[in-house]
């Protein structure tokens, strides 16, 4: 049966070598954790379209949720290249849990972490990391998925407080969040500069959380639409630091970087299967392996992950410089993304007619990756964005 | 309590394996080498007691060349206080590998010490039991249950057709085998953590070993078998070759 | 100084079995040696089947009798081998969990090297030469040990020989000693009474069977042959809690050498082929035709083991009469 | 839950096909007629409960008949075994409408269609043809097609599964995979070799009843492709079969390839439909979703995006038009049906992702048709010769070296 055996990775080109001892160390616990805690429930969870709850626990042991972030607030304190491989070995799992890690970490313990106020972070940060609380992540709107600046989400001040009002759609986590990170704007409708970020408990009056249902993609990931109507939140709701339309944004370069990693994570897991399979499968008296049709296929699948590992990892070397700009980050979500689509298509044409059936892993890739092509920036967003940096002429 | 596990570092279960050149061990080039996964019942009974009384120490010991020294990281992350290297190259010995680590717990204090059942490379399942010996210890092998109560030791351990009940004072030594318990993997802040714990470094070196290896080969391969048929209707035919040719029923 | 000393185990006054295969072993070293083959026992009082002793090798019997050893007492029995173990060339245990526990204790006590678990065990000039199994047998490694070296040796390895030696029976007072360790007891569980360890046939389930409950149907197999047979299981069942970590044959579990063994929806990862690839006759039972454990398997059946395993039953049952 | 179809936030227009290079024009009123005719069918019938069927994993049984009463079974059967006696560019048409909705129901009229009449009608007694094409023809009887089995993809020829001759009939054993319409099957076309023989000449064809003791039919069903579509696998344990079971002039390999490329040339024109749907539905979307201020049609990307798809489907549809034509002169060789099956099912591939990608995240959700089509196109590439075993053939026929093997 598809992957009875143990997975152990793919590095050609010893690209462990470059990682201390520590990234090794933090990515074999994840991916130990994903072998025995998360493979064998996924293919039900997704078949029936549902978010696995009772991994939360255990992955709040393991320190997944905002590790990159620092140890005063209960948590790991990695460099962004362990986040980033703990991001790959989740997506090597599915998508939607990698999501899930993603949502948490990278868009809402980041801008509490970024933009709160001390009190802030004391509350609310341990609380996330150790799982107690679950985030969510509200700046898509129905009808500005790749303009949140256009946004109509609003925050009126009042003597005491803050009044919301607005929807925000494709939310992670969603229905299940204990609070959530509400991007609003707080002046003129047209003035993208005025947008601030507010903790929001979900429990405040008119506030609900309703499920996106019939997905054909991340079926095992909870996406959501909020309504906001007249959310009455105190003065100290306010993320204090957050400044315009480029605080959310800061926040989803935060995201984009682990879904760089993710790629990597899926496209490994595709390649493993396809490789796998075609070494057991006969056709024609041998292995399928044995055709130069699916050498190919393989050795085309290898030379893309090597290079999408090699992205990565330097990317991580550079945020962890200070020097991982926007335009880099897009660089790497869109080729590696792209690149573990294409690896999860030919993973499962390998598979042949068995690649159709549930109990394999890489059409259910393939289907999550096509909202990981466009989720945190389209793939034709971010070419537009390296567009703009090449030419410094907007195109969008 | 003060408990000593003392651990080793072999290849991943999943590895190939590959005589060297010289015919007397494995080529491990391209081996991913892990704890050895024995060893870790013995770390999560020592970080479970420790966890258990609320006080106390736990201390990871390992013989061997650098290397062991990141096995050592990893008890370390999994909640281990401090590590002690015990520096130099372990022999075919078990005997003389045991008296190695003597030199260190002797004079510990420890209460416990734990050791895997036995090792997964060499097979030797030997150390703990001489270490035990030779500190004049009470020693009870691949326990399967475990109680420390005051300063009784309760274990069960599993024999063949059964399972056998035994009782010790502290200290003791025992060697933990599967379905002690389920070991914990390392946390991230845990892997964080251990850079800063000790790890101490001693040199140390085997004297008077007796065991001396001749040669390591792959076995020979099973001939190759066959296919006797598709679904219930074969099994007459596996009847009759288990029958007449095989000779076993 | 050329013989060498047999430490068979009894239970409740009845010899364990593979104690005529380890005489064979001591036997063919003590030939090899020059020398002759002594049998000890350690029990509260009599025991049966001695008598038989000889005829499997053993030139003496040595008895220690006392209530100590009502139980397994490891402290009792090294210090009484230690106060004789420089009469011997070597001293031989059997691979079992008791055997393997005594060995390394004994070795200690006299300062001599250990060899576990050898399936072959000969004179090489001055040293005893053993060979084992390492790496869960994914390799051989051939072992000089010097001294008087404490060996374990596999019950599978030996077959049990018709020697025709005298097998006298003497007494040997036991040796003072410290109670370190007391073993407190035995419990059989009921209705399993072949070990997997011991069975001269197994029969192993993995992913294949789907459910925990469809153990039931290897049980039944094991039933048709009549308490020869154990049921075992890959470490993926293990693991899921579907069967007891006793059953585990592989790597991280128990190595097994039984004369014919059924794997039964196991697919053959390479941590369980290095727990059973030396049985003689190996059956395995799987609808995917491409397993791996087809590739080491003697016979295979591809099927399905629902309908496979309950004709094999039926078919079992028959022939055994 | 609401009938997917009603999540659109507006409804889109209803379908109309892209017709750049005026392939129109090579269509007679007639067979333009008949189009329409599918068309409206399929769209009050069958799209606006399509998405929802999907999700349920269910086949609407009772299109069979409606179909068979729109001459939609067999339509290339002569008029005296009941069929409406059509040409192939027709009944390629019907294939086209079909897929359009969903790879599923098209599957359902190919397999009736290319699998079952088709052999009947070409290797079939006199008898036989009369006693089964007409039911067939009507929906009435719905028909399967064995030849895959679990270990024998691409290489039909390594079959195990065999007949053998008894004094009073045939004795039929072994398992055949992946056969569509399965549980809803009356009866089998089953290719086996027989009496024993390893040789793919000993290939014959059987007409199987689903009734006779011995048969088990297991459906598939954890399936992330064709959801609508019933696969199945289905044993036969030592089956007696009568002796006009067996398809007379039925003899080698040949026979179910033959078959083969009746149901590939379907697939060339399914898969135009298909791409066609998802061309139109990201057109439409295009020019109604507004970002940054404007439609995302009007950005270059997206328009980019469009005009690929549009080139490819018009470089598809003169492909099958050419080729229908051919068949109806009866001129066209299987490794040309290859050449086309080949091409537009991976045109069909990459139109329908790249759709999905046009659509953003609306594109995952079963309100929409792209990412479904997508999905099914996944086993249309695989299964009727895996596109690499196109490859092969196709590469075969320009060097005269066969190089599957």
């Amino acid at each position: 049966m598809a992957g009875s055996a143990e997975y152990t990775g793919v590095d050609f080109y010893d690209i462990d070598s470059l990682l201390s001892e520590e990234e090794r160390a933090v990515r074999d616990t994840v991916r130990q954790w994903v072998s025995d805690a998360l493979i064998p429930v996924i293919g039900t969870a997704y078949d029936e379209g549902r978010f696995p709850k009772q991994l939360i626990p255990g992955m709040a042991e393991l320190g997944l949720f905002g590790a990159n972030l620092p140890e005063e607030y209960g948590c790991a304190g990695l460099n962004n290249v362990a986040y980033g491989l703990i991001m790959q070995e989740l997506e090597r799992g599915d998508s939607g849990i990698r999501s899930f890690a993603s949502v948490q970490g990278a868009l809402v313990m980041y801008p509490i972490f970024a933009f709160g106020s001390d009190e802030q972070k004391q509350h609310w940060l341990p609380k996330l990391a150790s799982g107690e609380e679950i985030g969510c992540f509200g700046l898509t709107e129905p009808d500005f998925g790749s303009n949140p600046a256009g946004m109509i989400t609003t925050a009126r001040e009042t003597s005491d407080g803050w009044v919301l009002n607005g929807t925000k759609m494709w939310i992670t986590n969603g229905s299940q969040a204990t609070v959530a990170i509400v991007w609003a704007k707080t002046g003129d409708i047209d003035d993208a500069k005025g947008i601030r970020g507010f903790i929001v408990p979900t429990n405040t009056p008119g506030f609900t959380g309703k499920d996106q249902k019939g997905k054909l993609s991340l079926r095992a990931s909870d996406t959501s639409e909020l309504h906001l109507q007249d959310v009455h939140l105190p003065k100290d709701a306010i993320l204090p630091k957050s400044a315009g339309i480029k605080s959310p944004l800061m926040c989803l370069t935060q995201a984009r970087y682990g879904i760089a990693w993710g790629g990597v994570g899926a496209a490994m897991a595709c390649y493993d299967e396809a490789r796998r399979y075609a070494m057991n499968r006969v056709m024609f008296g041998r292995p399928i392996a044995a055709t130069q049709l699916q050498q190919e296929r393989l050795a085309e699948m290898l030379t893309e992950i090597t290079k999408g590992q090699l992205l990565a990892l330097q990317l991580g070397r550079l945020k962890d410089q200070g020097k991982a700009t926007p335009s880099r980050v897009s660089l790497a979500k869109r080729n590696n993304v792209n690149m573990a689509c294409e690896i999860a298509r030919e993973a499962r044409r390998l598979l042949g007619a068995n690649g159709i059936l549930v109990e394999y892993h890489s059409m259910r890739h393939l289907a999550n990756l096509e909202s990981v092509y466009t989720y945190e920036g389209t793939h034709d967003m971010h070419s537009l964005i390296l567009g703009q940096e090449i030419t410094g002429i907007a195109a969008y | 309590m003060k408990i000593a596990v003392c651990i080793r570092r072999v290849p991943d279960t999943t590895a190939k394996i590959v005589i060297a050149a010289a015919g007397t061990a494995i080529d491990p080039a391209g081996v991913k080498f892990v704890p050895n996964p024995y060893d870790e019942f013995a770390l999560e009974a020592a970080i479970a007691l420790k966890e258990q009384a609320g006080d106390g120490e736990t201390v990871a010991v390992a013989f061997g060349p650098d290397s062991v020294q990141e096995t050592l990281r990893t008890a370390l992350a999994m909640g281990i206080d401090r590590a002690v290297h015990l520096q130099g190259e372990p022999s075919a010995d078990g005997l003389a590998n045991a008296r190695v680590l003597v030199s260190h717990l002797k004079d510990g204090g420890y209460d416990l010490v734990l050791f895997g059942k036995l090792a997964v490379d060499d097979y030797g399942q030997q150390t703990g039991a001489m270490v035990a010996e030779l500190l004049e210890r009470p020693c009870a092998t691949a326990i399967a249950e475990l109680e420390v109560q005051g300063g009784t030791v309760k274990v069960m351990r599993e024999i063949e057709g059964g399972t056998e009940g035994a009782t010790c004072a502290l200290p003791a030594v025992l060697t933990c085998d599967k379905g002690l318990n389920n070991p914990r993997l390392p946390s991230l802040k845990g892997i964080m953590a251990a850079k800063k714990k000790p790890l101490d470094v001693t040199p140390a070196s085997v004297e008077g070993a007796q065991a001396t290896v001749v040669s390591l080969a792959l076995p020979p391969e099973r001939p190759a078998g066959r296919i006797v048929g598709e679904g219930a209707a074969a099994v007459p035919a596996l009847l009759e070759a288990l029958t007449s040719e095989a000779k076993v029923l | 100084m050329a013989n060498v000393l047999a430490i068979l185990e009894q239970r409740d006054g009845a010899l364990r079995k593979g104690a005529p295969e380890l005489l064979a072993a001591a036997r063919q070293l003590a030939e090899a040696a020059g020398g002759a083959v002594d049998a000890i026992v350690f029990a509260a009082g009599e025991v049966a089947g001695l008598d038989g002793l000889g005829a499997a090798g053993a030139d003496r019997v040595r008895t220690v009798t006392g209530d100590a050893f009502a139980q397994y007492n490891p402290d009792g029995i090294v210090a009484t081998v230690a106060t004789i173990a420089g009469e011997y060339r070597a001293i031989v245990t059997s691979a079992t969990a008791t055997g393997k526990d005594l060995a390394p204790r004994i070795a200690a006590r006299i300062g001599a090297p250990c060899g576990m678990d050898v399936t072959q065990v000969e004179i090489a000039g001055d040293a005893v030469r053993v060979t084992r199994p390492v790496y869960a047998g994914k390799a051989i490694q051939v072992l000089d040990l010097a001294g008087t070296p404490v060996i374990a040796v596999r019950p599978s390895a030996y077959a049990a020989t018709s020697a025709g030696k005298a097998g006298a029976v003497e007494a040997l007072a036991p040796a003072s000693f410290t109670q370190r360790l007391t073993v407190t007891g035995v419990a059989e569980p009921e209705g399993e009474a072949v070990d997997v360890a011991e069975a001269r046939v197994v029969i192993s389930g993995g992913r294949g069977l789907g459910d925990p409950k469809h153990f039931a149907l290897l049980e039944e197999l094991a039933a048709a042959f009549g308490g020869e047979a154990a049921v075992g299981a890959s470490r993926a069942v293990v693991d899921a809690g579907w069967i007891g970590h006793g059953h585990q044959v592989g790597q991280t579990g128990k190595t097994v050498a039984p004369e014919l063994y059924f794997a039964v929806g196991i697919s053959g990862a390479i941590q369980h082929l290095a727990g059973m690839r030396t049985a003689k006759t190996i059956v395995a039972i799987n609808r995917d035709k491409d397993a791996p454990i087809f590739k080491v398997a003697d016979y295979g059946i591809v099927g399905d083991l629902f309908e496979v395993v309950p004709a094999l039953t039926e078919a079992v049952r028959k022939a055994k009469g | 839950m609401k009938p997917l179809a009603q999540l659109h936030p507006e409804p889109l227009p209803p379908f109309s096909h892209p017709d750049v290079l005026a392939t129109d024009t090579l269509l007679s009123d007639a067979e333009k007629a008949l189009r329409a005719e599918v068309r409206g069918w399929v769209d009050e019938r069958l799209m606006p409960r399509i998405n929802d069927l999907y999700f349920a994993g269910e086949f609407p049984g009772e299109i069979a008949t409606e179909m068979g009463r729109m001459g939609l079974l067999g339509p290339t059967t002569p008029k005296e075994y009941g069929g409406p006696g059509r040409s192939s560019v027709d009944y390629g048409l019907i294939m086209c409408e079909l897929l359009r909705c969903a790879s599923g129901i098209r599957s359902f009229a190919s397999v009736q269609s290319s699998l079952v009449m088709f052999p009947i009608r070409e290797y079939g007694s006199e008898e036989q043809k009369r006693r089964w094409l007409p039911p067939m023809a009507r929906g009435e009887v719905v028909g399967c097609f064995g030849l895959t089995e679990p270990d024998f993809g691409s290489n039909p020829a390594g079959m195990i599964v065999d007949a053998t001759e008894t004094a009073d009939g045939w004795v039929l054993h072994g398992t055949k995979k992946w056969l569509s319409n399965g549980p809803s099957a009356h009866v089998a076309v089953v290719w086996a070799k027989t009496n024993g023989s390893d040789d793919p000449k000993s290939i014959r064809g059987f007409l199987v009843e689903t009734d006779r003791p011995g048969v088990t039919v297991h459906r598939i069903d954890d399936k992330f492709s064709l959801r609508v579509s019933e696969s199945s696998a289905m044993s036969f344990d030592q089956v007696k079969l009568p002796k006009d079971a067996l398809l007379p002039k039925s003899g080698g390999l040949r026979s179910p390839l033959s078959c083969l490329t009746q149901a590939r040339y379907g697939i060339v024109w399914g898969t135009l439909g298909a791409a066609m749907a998802c061309y139109d539905e990201a057109l439409q979307y295009a020019v109604r979703r507004v970002m940054f201020d404007k439609p995302l049609a009007a950005t270059q990307l997206q328009q980019e995006r469009l005009a690929d798809m549009v080139t490819k489907i018009t470089n598809g549809q003169l492909l099958a038009i050419h080729l229908g034509r051919l068949k109806d002169a009866g001129q066209a060789t299987p490794a040309q049906v290859s050449l086309a099956k080949r091409h537009n099912v991976d045109m069909a591939c990459e139109v329908a992702r790249e759709a999905r990608r046009l659509l953003g995240a609306n594109g995952i959700l079963g309100g929409w048709h792209s990412m479904r089509h997508m999905a099914n196109l996944e086993s249309v590439y695989t299964y009727e010769g895996t596109h690499d075993m196109h490859t092969l053939i196709i590469g075969e026929a320009v060097t005269g070296m066969a190089a599957y093997r």
